[in-house]
Parts: structure tokens; sequence; C-alpha cells
């Protein structure tokens, strides 16, 4: 366990930036957004950044291949580079769990190496939370947000900023700034995690539990009517997608720049009506299909694919950014009360 | 995928003086679809057209580049050569290369460049431009002129005389308008009755004009060729195809207290009446408002004494259909009312009047037969006062008259006061302008004659007030020559008002979707070029619908829309400008955005049902083009904001394509 | 850095019957303006979707003029009335947005005025040229 | 870095065969005039023309061709459209193969194999049956029912006439939804003509075409007994990445393109009603 | 807090119910807490009276909503709308979106809504409860206890410079009609237009840069309702599912902007629903702004049937060099 003060964590940012790119999250009018280290940049206070850190592996854009075409003949261009090893700062338990959830699906055969590339360069530095908020369930998913996974997980008193790398690529960033590290004790951190665990009793969502879902559950819940009363305002917009932590649906495009053909992926959302929509039909004809589809995967399909583990981490940012209101909790208490 | 050709002319050295052709044909050879590429000296040369039929034929061209002089130029030449070749004409674009490359630029390198990149763009159009086939649409031999003045009179006379068939439509029981109204015209001052009638009783009696009198449009659908007008005949209690204009019912009618329309309200008729001595058609007609059998069931003098037992009190409306090909609008117009004019008293005074009911004061068949007789008390006035541009020529922000010169009032002034001297020489008359407008030919001599040879007083300046006191007027108002304040004590006082448009014209425009402009005349397709035209395909102006005219104008117009409309009935079928805006239902919201600005109304909208995704049927509004009636502007398709509407031949890919070959 | 004096772009879309034969009377008086001008013909200044403009500027324009009938000589009655108000919005709202407002551009041209679009040319180049390239409607991957 | 799934190879078209007025059959081959790839019969490619579209197609040449692989593509959209224009020599880009293929080795071995396609159904079926006619020892009898709605939308008309007819140990069923002058084989609709032929339960079923057909034809195989063990069908649905990521192809818990597209009936009942 | 209580609709809900002028009811559902309330349709008492919420967060138009509602439904909808709202209604009314008669229209008072952000803010985060009282909101936190705070500080940005407290358009009203109010919604487009070129560019650079193309904005617009968008259209040629660079951020802001000029109601749902806090409502509303200044004022949904400013003209119009002149308070 290392310490710094927070007075001089900018130091370390300083250090670390030096070296390699460094990530923090800061501030801005659209809420706490993770940026790129420059001198004098301010951490956020904030509990969470309001994107969540998934775009650091998985960008909303980014280009597959390229393609020159003349006459008949076509050539395809290898744009991939590898990426050079970088820090994200301060993401949450939450967010590093939903890390697992991505390489469940970006890492397995056929290894994703777009995805591949950037996750073996990058560098998660995992902050504690100490203040979680009403909105925060990551504990339904057995997530423990005083204990976060990461190459190195870190703790934020009052006044100090404790350390603890938990792989050969935290403490390699660690011995970077270790001239600016002290020792620290475990003491502190441990009563830190106590007092957050006390708020963590507290908050609204604390019996939250997932238990009622899981893989085989599909036919149990498929034809669920409630399914009809959830989705019924839904506007089919992608803002719960492409604020959470864990989804991971993407289209494949391809833009003419007028002198070549530019193959990119962006995020996709199960929510638009377009997701699925074929030349011929579209087997999710209305909203609630659509609406059924991103919940079922993530409480059904992928555990059921993935060893249990569930597609939500609990983070609470569709609870927070939904235009209306509609949200996992809240399908999670309707389909699962019933029971 | 298209194959498309590329043909680069020299234009003699026209053209090859600043580009390197060669190096052109040599570089549009390897873009997207195209198979075969050449340049000739004269492309437009009958050699170098047999050059492209030779080359469509030969390499299954489906597009064809033309790079050329300006397609205003030859696009019609390279389109008809390729239709002979078997190739959709509309499969052919032109890039200018001459007009706007060779001739404005100096060096060979950078015209080279451009042309280049000129014929790219036009053969990136082409990758997208789809065979394109005119429209027909057949065309109803028959004219609707609504409005029976003399515009409208005019107009099917001379219709009728190409050998068409035309309907004139008339709300008043007359045909004839406001020139039967009219004492004398000017600047002849040959009596307007002598002028008019005869034109009316050739319309009664030539064969291809019926005329529907006492009757409005109510509806018009169709387009241009095609319409469908609904007529409304209204009952006029009197069996028209009985009655022989005998008059005795409008002498025996017991109901006398009637205003005369005809006369302006200064004298009354009978409830059975026939407006004028020479109406056509000779009919008689009962006021329902006023008669005492259709308001009581009491009475039935007029049935007893008619001989030929035309009154029939159980008439109805009655609704006519019938197709056209070509409509006039001959709407006409009315002076404005004076009642939000208090400063010259025309509610206060009966001695107070405008100028039409002078007409009728002067006229022989008028209230006083001709006598120049003050309404009020019967007295001969001796001093008149004549106030031009009562409503005329007002300040934007004033409310309560009009921006435009109504145009004809300073010449019939001028007849006014001329014929009052000429006829009264003991009568003092004043007229105050603000400037004396006479653009016509003889008219300056006639307002000249006015003021030299007949002593009438022009004053430059306003009115400010007209009151009554006693059986006077005192009338104050400024010189602004002498720029003093001048009172004169006036026996008459005549208002110039202004004319506006007959009250019926917005609603028949809205039938018609023909344009209007904020005063409600009648816009024209082109101020200069089509002036007889409104912009919506067939519909044809005609007379002071328009804008204010006087007589010889109205008559030359008249004559202008005939010829228009006889082009247009010549026609056995129409051909329609294939370029033309069409709707993807699917997309389309009904939002009526592009209906809105369409100048020509060709958009209507649809209740059709679609087929959803699961199997449902769904009723939705949607927009439709009529092909023949649109002229391919493509405003519709900027307001479409899902980009349901598209422009054929000018499409949002193919311009886009456009760009994107420029810009590469 | 080599500071290239790059020529700019300009797209001009000019309606078939006022301003494009304008410019085809600019050429046959031989009045010279900058080949950096590339013309697209449209029915009416009216069939210019705003779109467009983006789309030109995306794909490496540096300046886009609409070209129309002067306001009351539309071949269609009211077209470029139309043109008018959506570019006054549009080009507001450009500006609004901290585009040069010198990059775009309507100008009335009748089919007599070769003069005027030679000389509206040259005006234009001239002060997109001062602007220099296109960066803030610039869309890299259209770049070379 | 690794190979990677999503960047495809460039191959070319060496031959278009029109095979009904909405069908072409394209012959494919690597830039250096070998198979791009091996495959199993059933398996499926991402083909694509940069700018224009990337599709998922099944491939319908057999394996045991070593020379090309072969696509069977009906138009019916933008890249089909694009396709459908094209000529030898133009060159497309493959990624592949992709999907699991129908269990030759496994499920079908020593079976009596029944093939029920109903249009464009018979391209993915063409690469097993000609896989089965290549090792007739490994195999029962085999029986091919197919229907068009017309003789000229029956695709591979000619190859079933001079080969697959002539095969000694395959019994051919064509039928036709409406009379037709020269036709003088069967007239109906598939299910019906599968109901009339009725097939002992002995066999291994295999279905492919419009899901109306495939709905009303299990109807009829049940009534004649088959079990859903014993029938195997081939889905489609839309696809962007082919290797299960990218989250929209899934019924219930299984992705079409990674987990299929072939599934046993019983497998497919397991899933919910999405497709 | 709103002046009409949940018990008042509800009764009067009841009421059109039970005598047969609707059969449905579209209203706000509780959630979770007490700010997170979803629309939702009702179809009997029971369900209004276990469920209905009217509070301080029923910031959501209906509007919209009523486009796809008036095709399922059977009978007549009954919607509340606020003032506000009514303009969207009117708006889609003037497009032929929906059948009036298919709804039943109870106008209903609004205070203005409060935007649950604004008081994460002030209250700090982690909220328990917010109980709205009439003099102002009291907000339970985690952190920093009971909070007190003045509801005009938390309303949403709409709310705070509300243009119109009007119904204009309504079967039947809970209060009172209502009035146009003078509203200083225009100030921050002015704060902008007075900054130099280059900075607003950075402004909106800064703002747009955070899009992350979510189409929340769209989806909600009550303007927005085209069978299909232009954005997902692959034929339309600005078909863009993700904002690729500053570029399409930008195009998508000012074709979506331009494509509701003269037809946006200025209801504020765009930068309500925006996740990313773009302050959405400063697009249209400048385009608002360049209407009244340039045209002549003009409102949106305030009468059926009106002619927007794009689908009208005058042949004195401004010139459009003079209009960028003027749009940033130059003298044209």
């Amino acid at each position: 366990m290392r310490k710094c003060s927070l007075s001089n964590l900018s130091a370390v940012f300083d250090k670390i930036s030096e070296n390699l790119a460094l990530y923090i999250p800061v501030d801005t009018n659209g809420g706490a957004k993770f940026e790129k280290y420059e001198s004098g940049m301010v951490m956020s206070e904030a509990l969470n950044t309001v994107r969540s850190a998934k775009d650091f592996f998985f960008p909303q854009i980014e280009d597959v291949a390229a393609f020159k075409v003349e006459g008949k003949n076509i050539e395809v261009v290898d744009t991939r580079v590898i990426k050079d090893d970088f820090v994200i700062f301060g993401a949450r338990a939450c967010d590093v769990k939903a890390f697992e959830v991505l390489d469940n699906v970006f890492l397995s055969d056929p290894v994703d190496s777009y995805y591949a590339n950037r996750r073996e360069h990058g560098i998660i530095f995992a902050l504690s939370c100490s203040k979680p908020v009403e909105t925060c369930f990551c504990n339904a998913f057995g997530i423990d947000c005083t204990e976060p996974k990461g190459d190195v997980s870190m703790w934020k008193t009052e006044s100090e900023m404790y350390f603890k790398a938990n792989s050969e690529k935290g403490e390699k960033i660690l011995a970077l700034v270790a001239d600016l590290l002290t020792d620290g004790e475990e003491k502190v951190v441990e009563s830190e995690k106590a007092k957050t665990k006390e708020v963590l009793k507290k908050l609204p969502l604390s019996n939250l539990s997932p238990d009622k879902f899981g893989g085989g559950k599909t036919k149990e819940y498929f034809d669920d009517p409630a399914w009809k009363s959830l989705s019924e305002s839904c506007l089919g917009c992608g803002t719960c997608t492409f604020v959470c932590p864990t989804c991971q649906c993407y289209d494949v495009k391809d833009f003419n720049t007028g002198h070549g053909v530019v193959r990119f992926r962006c995020w996709d959302s199960c929510m638009y009506s377009d997701f699925t929509k074929m030349a011929h039909g579209n087997p999710r004809l209305t909203q609630l299909e659509r609406f059924r589809q991103r919940f079922m995967h993530k409480l059904v399909y992928y555990p059921e694919n993935n060893n249990g583990l569930f597609m939500c981490v609990g983070c609470g940012r569709c609870l927070a950014k939904c235009p209306i209101s509609m949200n996992i909790v809240k399908v999670m208490k309707t389909l699962g009360g019933k029971n | 995928m298209q194959r498309i050709g590329v043909f680069v002319c020299w234009c003699g050295s026209n053209i090859a003086g600043t580009v390197d052709v060669q190096a052109v044909a040599e570089a549009l050879k390897t873009e997207p679809g195209v198979v075969f590429s050449t340049n000739y000296q004269y492309m437009c040369s009958q050699a170098g057209q047999d050059i492209m039929k030779q080359a469509i034929k030969e390499h299954n061209l489906t597009g064809v580049v033309v790079c050329s002089c300006s397609p205003r130029m030859h696009e019609t030449t390279f389109r008809k050569t390729a239709a002979a070749a078997g190739l959709n004409p509309y499969m052919v674009e032109i890039a200018n290369i001459r007009e706007q490359c060779s001739w404005v630029h100096k060096d060979m390198p950078t015209g080279t460049e451009k042309a280049i990149i000129l014929g790219k763009a036009a053969i990136a159009k082409v990758n997208l431009n789809t065979p394109l086939t005119p429209g027909e649409s057949p065309v109803t031999k028959r004219a609707l002129v609504i409005g029976g003045g003399i515009a409208g009179i005019q107009t099917a006379l001379d219709i009728a005389d190409a050998g068409f068939e035309v309907d004139i439509v008339e709300k008043k029981p007359t045909i004839g308008g406001k020139m039967a109204q009219i004492d004398k015209t000017f600047p002849t001052l040959d009596c307007a009755a002598c002028i008019l009638t005869p034109k009316m009783v050739d319309v009664a009696q030539n064969e291809k004009i019926r005329i529907f009198s006492y009757a409005e449009v109510t509806d018009v659908k169709g387009f241009v060729g095609n319409f469908t007008a609904t007529i409304k005949k209204k009952a006029r209690y009197v069996k028209e195809d009985v009655c022989t204009g005998c008059g005795i019912c409008t002498e025996k009618c017991p109901q006398k207290k009637v205003p005369n329309e005809f006369n302006l309200g200064m004298d009354n008729r009978r409830a059975v009446y026939i407006p004028f001595a020479q109406a056509v058609p000779k009919v008689a007609t009962i006021d329902p408002d006023h008669c005492t059998m259709l308001k009581t069931g009491k009475c039935g003098v007029c049935a007893k004494v008619c001989t030929a037992g035309a009154i029939d009190y159980t008439q109805k409306d009655e609704f006519i259909e019938e197709n056209y090909g070509a409509i006039v609008v001959a709407t006409g117009y009315n002076p404005i009312s004076m009642d939000k004019f208090d400063e010259f008293a025309y509610n206060q005074s009966k001695d107070v009047i405008t100028s039409l009911e002078y007409e009728r004061l002067m006229n022989a068949a008028g209230p006083t037969a001709g006598k120049l007789l003050r309404p009020s008390d019967g007295k001969h006035p001796h001093t008149i006062v004549f106030v031009q541009c009562v409503g005329s020529r007002c300040s934007a922000c004033d409310e309560k008259g009009k921006e435009y010169c109504s145009k004809i009032c300073c010449m019939y002034t001028a007849k006014h006061a001329m014929l009052t001297r000429d006829k009264y020489p003991d009568t003092d008359v004043y007229v105050f302008y603000i400037d004396v407008r006479t653009p016509g030919k003889s008219f300056d001599e006639f307002y000249r004659r006015a003021v030299e040879d007949y002593g009438v007083h022009y004053i430059k300046g306003m009115v400010g007030k007209v009151m009554p006191e006693g059986d006077q007027l005192k009338v104050r108002a400024s010189d602004l020559l002498a720029n003093k304040q001048i009172n004169i004590d006036a026996d008459l006082v005549v208002l110039a008002a202004a004319i506006e448009p007959d009250k019926s014209a917005r609603p028949l425009a809205t039938m018609l979707t023909a344009s209007m402009d904020t005063n409600d005349f009648f816009t024209e397709a082109h101020p200069k070029l089509r002036p007889v035209e409104s912009p919506t395909a067939g519909v044809f102006l005609s007379g002071a619908c328009q804008g204010p005219r006087d007589i010889p104008e109205t008559v030359a117009q008249a004559g202008a829309a005939a010829s228009k409309v006889i082009g247009l009935l010549a026609k056995d079928k129409l051909t329609c400008n294939p370029c033309v805006a069409s709707s993807n239902e699917i997309m389309c919201n009904g939002c009526s955005s592009c209906a809105n600005v369409c100048p020509y109304g060709a958009i209507t909208y649809v209740e059709k049902e679609f087929r959803q995704p699961d199997r449902t049927t769904l009723v939705r509004r949607v927009a439709s083009v009529n092909e023949a009636v649109c002229q391919g502007c493509g405003c519709c398709t900027v307001v479409c904001p899902s980009g349901a509407m598209d422009l054929k031949g000018f499409a949002n890919n193919q311009i886009m394509s456009e760009v994107d070959a420029i810009c590469k | 850095m080599q500071i290239e004096n790059k020529k700019p772009l300009i797209v001009a879309f000019c309606c078939n019957w006022c301003s494009y034969a304008g410019a085809d009377l600019a050429g046959n008086n031989r009045l010279n303006y900058p080949a950096e001008v590339k013309i697209i013909r449209v029915p009416c200044s009216c069939r210019v979707n705003p779109m467009f403009i983006l789309r030109a500027f995306q794909r490496g324009a540096d300046g886009v003029i609409l070209c129309g009938c002067h306001p009351g000589d539309c071949h269609y009655t009211s077209g470029n009335y139309y043109t008018r108000r959506r570019m006054a919005l549009l080009f507001s709202m450009l500006d609004y947005l901290g585009i040069e407002r010198d990059r775009t551009r309507v100008e009335w041209v009748s089919a007599a005025e070769g003069a005027k679009f030679a000389a509206t040319m040259n005006d234009f180049v001239e002060k997109v040229t001062a602007l220099g390239e296109n960066k803030r409607l610039e869309d890299l991957r259209c770049k070379k | 870095m690794n190979n990677e799934a999503l960047i495809p190879q460039v191959c070319v078209i060496t031959n278009v065969r029109v095979d009904t007025p909405d069908v072409k059959t394209f012959r494919v081959v690597a830039l250096d005039g070998k198979k791009p790839f091996v495959h199993k019969p059933g398996q499926c490619a991402m083909i694509s023309m940069p700018g224009v579209g990337e599709a998922m197609i099944s491939i319908t040449s057999s394996p045991t061709n070593e020379e090309y692989i072969e696509f069977s593509i009906k138009r019916c959209g933008c890249f089909t459209e694009w396709i459908h224009q094209a000529e030898a020599g133009q060159q497309i880009t493959v990624r592949g193969p992709y999907g699991n293929g129908f269990p030759v080795d496994t499920a079908f071995k020593g079976q009596n194999l029944v093939f029920i396609a109903g249009g464009i159904g018979l391209a993915p079926l063409r690469s097993v049956i000609n896989y089965v006619r290549h090792f007739p020892e490994r195999y029962g009898t085999v029986d091919i029912v197919y229907g068009a709605r017309s003789m000229g939308d029956l695709v591979y008309y000619k190859e079933i006439i001079d080969e697959w007819c002539k095969d000694s140990n395959i019994n051919v069923h064509l039928t036709i939804d409406r009379e037709e002058e020269g036709w003088d084989g069967h007239v109906g609709f598939i299910p019906n003509f599968v109901k009339e032929l009725n097939f002992s339960t002995d066999k291994t079923a295999v279905l492919c075409g419009p899901p109306i057909m495939i709905k009303f034809t299990l109807e009829g195989l049940k009534s004649l007994g088959f079990k859903e063990t014993q029938i195997f069908t081939t889905l489609e649905l839309r696809m962007k990445c082919a290797i299960g990521k990218c989250g929209r192809c899934n019924i219930g818990s299984k992705y079409v393109c990674k987990d299929g597209p072939v599934f046993r009936l019983d497998e497919l009942d397991e899933l919910p009603d999405e497709y | 807090m709103q002046k009409i209580s949940r018990e008042t609709l509800i009764e009067k809900a009841k009421e059109l119910l039970q005598n047969g002028t609707v059969s449905s009811v579209l209203g706000w559902k509780a959630g979770e807490f007490s700010y997170d309330v979803t629309p939702a349709t009702f179809n009997s008492v029971e369900e209004l009276e276990k469920d209905f919420v009217y509070n301080d967060f029923c910031g959501a138009n209906f509007s919209k909503y009523l486009v796809k509602a008036t095709i399922k439904a059977e009978g007549k909808i009954l919607v509340f709308l606020k003032p506000c709202d009514t303009y969207s209604f009117n708006q889609l009314l003037t497009e032929h979106r929906f059948n009036r008669e298919k709804v039943y229209v109870v106008g209903i008072p609004c205070e203005g809504m409060v935007d649950v952000e604004a008081i994460r803010k002030a209250a700090g985060e982690g909220i328990v409860s917010v109980e709205c009282t009439n003099d102002g909101l009291v907000v339970d936190t985690l952190y920093n206890g009971k909070v007190k705070l003045a509801e005009q500080d938390v309303l949403l940005e709409r709310c705070k410079v509300c243009k119109s407290k009007k119904h204009v358009a309504y079967d039947e009203l809970l209060g009172d009609e209502g009035e146009v109010i003078e509203s200083k919604r225009f100030d921050e487009v002015e704060r902008l237009e007075k900054m130099t070129p280059d900075e607003r560019f950075a402004f909106w650079q800064r703002e747009l840069s955070r899009c992350i193309r979510c189409n929340a904005c769209r989806d909600i617009c009550p303007a927005c309702t085209c069978e299909q968008c232009v954005f997902n259209n692959p034929k339309s040629g600005v078909e863009n599912k993700a904002a690729a660079n500053s570029f399409e951020e930008k195009m998508f802001h000012i074709i979506r902007a331009f494509h509701v000029v003269g037809r946006c109601t200025d209801c504020g749902e765009c930068s309500r629903v925006c996740p990313q806090n773009i302050p959405l409502h400063l697009l249209n509303r400048k385009f608002i702004k360049d209407i009244d200044n340039f045209y002549g004022e003009y409102q949106a949904g305030a009468e059926v049937g009106s002619r927007a400013p794009l689908v009208n003209y005058t042949t004195d119009d401004i010139e459009a060099s003079d209009a960028v002149r003027k749009g940033d308070g130059e003298n044209a």
C-alpha cells in the first residue's frame, strides 16, 4: 500500500503523463468526463463520469479498414496501429467490472484485435467509491465498490490517495512515481471502506437482487405481459445504451471519402428501430421487442452464455439519463416482483 | 451500373484553344461507369451526332456525357440525337466546358483541369440518372371564363371565334360588368353602352358561348387541360328559356322600394327586375330578399301578369358540373368602401359621392335621366370638387387605403370634369390631385384639354376635410403649389375611390390554387414574360382581377389571354415536363409544407392505405404530385424534412454526387 | 511548417434561368473569373437544400455561393423568395456557430448580368482566399 | 497484429451465371486463383463491395469443389442489387467461413436424407447435397423436394436435371406453384407435396425456404410422424460482424451467425419466437 | 410546487373514464425515487389510483406520444397538457400528424418543472427524497442531510425562461387559460451573438463535441415525427449513426435545427433529455430569434394552421447577407 497526499496528486499526474498518456475524469458543462491529462487539470470529484469508461477500449467510432477502389479492383488497407500504453485514472469498480463483461465478448474467439490492442495497452487505476448515491446498485451484481479491481486499486481519504498495485502493469506505473509516494497504512483504508459500506446499506436499491434472472430463464420472461407497459413510453433512443458501460452492440458502415472507402464501426443500439431491419422485414417490429431484447440480453441471454455473469454492473447511469426514466431497475422489479 | 459514353467537343478552337480536349477525354475514360470516351471537332455537327449515335449502339451506352458548350445551347440537340439512337433523352448530361470554362479561363492547364472536373461531375450525375418519359394528358376543348365584364366578354368572343366552346359565369343577372355602368369612355368620349352592348349581343348570339348569369363557380378540381368546375346557378325564379324580357312584371310588381344596385342605390327598382334595358340575357330576376311572394307566400302579381308563364316560385339553385381545358379569371374590380374615410363625410352627406355614382348621375339611363342633380335635394350643383387618390397610394402603415395607384382615376376624373364643364358651363369644377398620371395614347392631351379648354381648376394638394354645413359642403384643402390653405364651399364632392379586386377573387384563387398578391390581385406567371397567365397552368388572367387597368388595356389583355387559351385548346394532348417532383409515399408525413410552397398548386393530399410490417393496414395522408401541373422548380424538396419529396432529373443524390465530384 | 498558398475550391449553385445564363453570358463576353469556381446547374435556387451546402464543405469546398434570379424575376414566380428566407436563416446559423460568414453567399444574377457574374465570382474567390482553407466545417476523412 | 476477422480478403468473380430472373450465381476465387478458404456445407461468408455494403451469403458450392466457391444471390437489397450488375473480373471482398454448417459428419452420417427447399432456399442446401453426392457411401438414400413459383424460378435447373436426377441413389421431386406451359411435373405448394410424397420417418429432413413454407412444411412433416430431432433448418437474420459480437442476429441467447445458421428443430423450439 | 394536485387530476380522469368520454389516459407514472416519473397509459381507475403521479418532475411533453397513440387507441385518449405542451399539440395538428377527434385535452396549470440535475448540483449527490412544498423543495440527501431549495433555482432551463402559461389547445381546463408571458429566453442567444466568431466556434465545438448521437433529442422532439428520419435513411446522403468527427456533429445538429425551423415551439425537451447537457435549445432559439427579428414574431403552434416562416415569404424580405449582419446585432 502506497499513498500520496491529495495536494501532491497533480505531481503524480504530471509524472505519469510525462511518460505515457494519462486520462483523468474532469468536470465539464456536460458532467464529468475522462480527458487526456494536461498539466493543471483538476480531477473531478463526481462519483462517476457521464459516459462510461468503455470508450477507452470500445470507442464510439473506430476505423476497421480502408479500401481503395479502382475500376474493378479493390485494395484493402489495414489501418490498424498498435496503441501506446495509456493510463485510465479513477475508473470506478462498476466500470472496471464492465471491462470483464466486454472482455467476454471481444476477447472470445475470434479475438477482436481492435479491442484487444487497446485493452492490452490500457492500465487501469481504479478508485474505490466513498460516496455512492441513490442510483447505485452495483452491490446487486456482487461488486464491492470499495474494492475495485484493475491494475492499481485506489482509495481516497480526506487528504490522501492510497494506491495498491494488482498487476505488473500497475507496479510499473507506481514505480514511475515512486518518489512521490510514501508507504500507506491498510488501517486507514479499511476504516474508509467501512464508512462507505455503512452508506451502501442505506441506499434505496441496496436490496435489489438479480437472483430471479440468469441463464435458462428465457421461457419464463420472454412472453411476460409486463413488457408491454414497461416499453410503451420508450422513445427508442440510444441514451441507455450509449451511457451503459456494458452495452457493446455495434454497426459496421462504409464511408466514401471521395478518394477511397473507410470501413468503420460505431456504437449501435438494439433500441433503434432499424437495428435488425433487413431488406425484407424486421424480426423486432415494435419497440416492445427491441426493449425486451436489451433487458433479456443483460439479464438472461448474456448470463446464459457467460457462466451467470450479468451484463449490468449497477452503475446507475441509465437511471439518471433515460429521458423517460425507464430503466433496468424498474424492469427487474416489475418482472422479478411477479414470481 | 451505367455504361456511359463521353464526347468531348473541340468547338473548333473555342474549346480546344484553352482546353486539351484529348487529355480530357483520356482522363474521363477511367471514371466509374465510363466505357467509351472520345473527342471531336464539332459534336453538334451532323458528323458529330453520328459519332454519338454510333457509339450508343456499338457500346450499348446507357448514358451520355457531352463536354461542350452550354446546355442552354445544345442540350436539346444532343438529347434528340440520343433519342434517335434509341437512348432515353434524359440520360444525356452536358458538361459546360465552353462558356463556363474555355471562354473564361486563359491558360491550357487550368482550363483542362477544370474541364476534367466538370466532366467528372456530369458523369457522376449520369451515373444516377434514370430514364424519364414525359407524361401526356388530354385537353378538354372548352374554356371557362369567370366574370362577364368587358374582360370576360372579349376573352370569350375571341376564344369562340377560334372555334372553341366557352362558358361565361357571371354572378350578376346580366353580363356587362362595370363598363355597362359607365357613361362615356376616355379619351374619345364615346358612349360606353354604344360600344359594349353590341358585344354583349354578340356573346348572346354566339353558338359557341354559353352564359351562366346569376351564377357562381363553387368548386374547381383538376389541372391544366382537365379542369372540372361546379357552377351554381342561383334560382332567379324566372324560367330563363321562357321569359321574353318584355318587362311587364317589373312594372307591375308591387314591391317598389328595392334599392337599385345598377344605379348604386341612388334610385329604386322592383323585387322582380331586369338590371338595365340592354341586359344579356334579357331575363327578369326575382330578388328573393324582397319578393313578398317568396317571403310570405302572398302576392303572385308577376306570375299573373306574365303572359309567357315564365315565373316559377319553386325554382331551386342548380349545380352544374362541366369539364374545361382552360380557365380565364376575369373577376374585375370594385371601388373600395368609403366607410373608413370619415374625413370626406361620405356617410354624412348624400352629396359626397364616388366617381362611379357620378357616372350614373351623368348617364341618360341613370337615376336622374342624365341630368346632373344633387342626390340630396335634386338641385343643380354649381361648385363641384373632385378628390383624387381616395384610398390609393396610401402608405403601407395606413390601414384604410391601398398602397398601389388605381391607375384609372386620373383619366376618368378629367373626363368627368370636362363633361361637366361641357354640359354645364355654369359650374365651377375643382380637382384635387397628388400627381396627374396620364401615360396612355392621347391621355395627356385629354387632360390638358380639360385644364386649358374647359377651365377645370386642377389643384395639387389633398383635401383635408369635408364638412356638411347647411346645404353646402365646406371643403378644406391645401394647395401645395401656392402653399396655402383653401376653403371651398361646394355643392357636390366626388371621390375618386381606389379600386380593389372583387371579393369573390380570393375564394376563387383558393379553388384554383392560383396565387394572389397581398392586395388580392391575381399574380401572373411572370410579370414581364407571361403577364396573362397565372402560375397555375391552365389558368389565365384577364382584366382588372390582375391589377388596375383601363378599358383598352383590359381588352388587349383579354385578347392576349384568349390567344393563350386558344394555343392550349388547339393541342390534343399536353406533354408534361418529366423533370417533376415526386413524393415517396412511404416516407411522406403529410405535413403539407410542400403544398404550401408549391407555386402551381401541383401538390394535393390523399388518404392512402399502407400495409404495416405487422400486416395491419394504416391510412395515412400523403402528398401526391400532379405531374401535368408541376413545373419542376424543386422548392418542395427542400421544405420536406423527411426527404420524401425529390425532383426527377435533379434528384438529391444527383446533385450531391455532382458536389462530391467537384470537391474530390 | 511550409505555408502553401492553396487555391480555394468554390461551389456555385446557379439557377437554370437567370444565373446559369448569366454565367454563360460571362463566357460569351470572355469575362475572366477564377477557375476555382465550379458551377452546378439547378432548376431554381430554391432547389438548393442546405444539405448540399454542408456536403460541399464536408467534401472540401472552401466557399459556397448560390446564384438565382433577382427577387420578383423568378422563373417559378416565388422560388427565390423561399431561397432568400432559407439562406438568411441558414447563414445566420452558420455564423452563430462561428463559421466564417464570407464562406457563404447568395447573389442575384440575371441572365443579362454576365459582368456581374464575373465580378461576383472574382470578389467571392478573393474573400474566400483571404480566409484560407475551410477548417471549421471540414471532414478530415475527405482530405487527401 | 493478429489476423482480424473484420478485415476481409480480396477475391475476384470469375464467372456469373444467371439462374432465374432475380437469382445469379457468382463463382469466386482468391487473387491467387485458389479457393479463398475451406468451408463446411451450410456455412456462410460475408461478401462485400466497399462503399456499397456487406452481406452474409451462404456458400452454395460444395466443400468438395477444390477450385472455387460459389454464391447464389437473389436481388433484394442495396448490395445484392449492385452485385447483380457485376461482371466477371470484378473484385469483391470476402471473409469467412462463418456458422456451424450441417452436421454432415455426425447427425447426418449414415442417415437417409430428405432435402426440402423452396425458391432460393435451395442455395444453402446445394452445398450439402453435392457434398452428400460426393460421398454416397457415407449416407443412405437421398430425396430432394424442390419447388418454386414457376419453372423459371427454379434455381440450378440444369444441374438438377443433368446431374442430380441422374444419380442412382437420389430421388428428385420438383414442383411449381401454378400450371405452366412446358411443365409436366408436379404442380402445387411444397407443404402439400411433402405430405403427398408420404416420406417414411426413417429419414432426416433438412429444410430451407421462405418462413411461410417452413412453417407449413414442418406441420406436414410432423403429421407424417417426423420428430423434432429429425428435422434441421437453416436461418437468416440481419448480420454485421458475423462473429457473434455486434449483437443483432441473436434469437434468445443464440447467435445465428455463430451458433447457427443450422439448427435442429428441437434446439429452435427452445428459443423464443423472434425470427 | 404544482398548484394542481394529483388527486384533482385523478378525479378528472376518473370522471371522463367513467362517463365514457375517454377510454384511456396518458399520464405520468410513479418511479423508484421521488423524481423518476415515466409517461404511461392508464386504462382504468385502479391503475390511476395505484401509479398516477403529478408533481414537479412531470416535465415530459406528451404531444408527440399522440401521433402513435391515436393510431392504436380504440377510443378517445385523455391527455393532460401543460401550457407549453399545447403549442406542440397545435403544431402537430397543423401538420396533420394525428386525428384531433381521438384526443380529449385537459389543460392543466404548470408552475414550472424541476430539473433533478440542478437539485443534485445544489443539494449534493445522493438524493433520498424530494418533497415539494409551497415554499420550495426539501431534499433529503445521503451526505448533506435535509437541504431546502428555492424552486426557482432548480427549475428546468425552459421553465426558468417560460414563454407562456397560456393554453392554446384544450377541451377542458383545470384552472385558468393563462397568458403569454414576457420571457428572457433569448438572453443566452444574445450573449453568444455578442461573442467573436472564434469564441462562438470554440463554444459550439466544445458543446457539440460531447454529442454521443444517442438521438434522444430527436426522438423526444415533437417536431421530429418523420416516418423516416433522414439520418436513418441510407439514401438521404446524410445518414449517420454516430458522429465520426466534429463535422458530423455539427451537420447533425445544424440539419436537425433547420428541419424544425418555424416548427419548433421551443418546448425545450431536447435540452432536457440530452444526457450530455448540450444546450440544444440555443440552436433552435437562434432560429426563433432570427425569425422574429427578420420576419416578424412567429410562435409555432400558437394557432392551428398558421403558415410557418419557411413556407412563406414577402417580396421585401431581408437579404441573406444582411440577415447575417442583423443576426448578431449589427445594423443591416
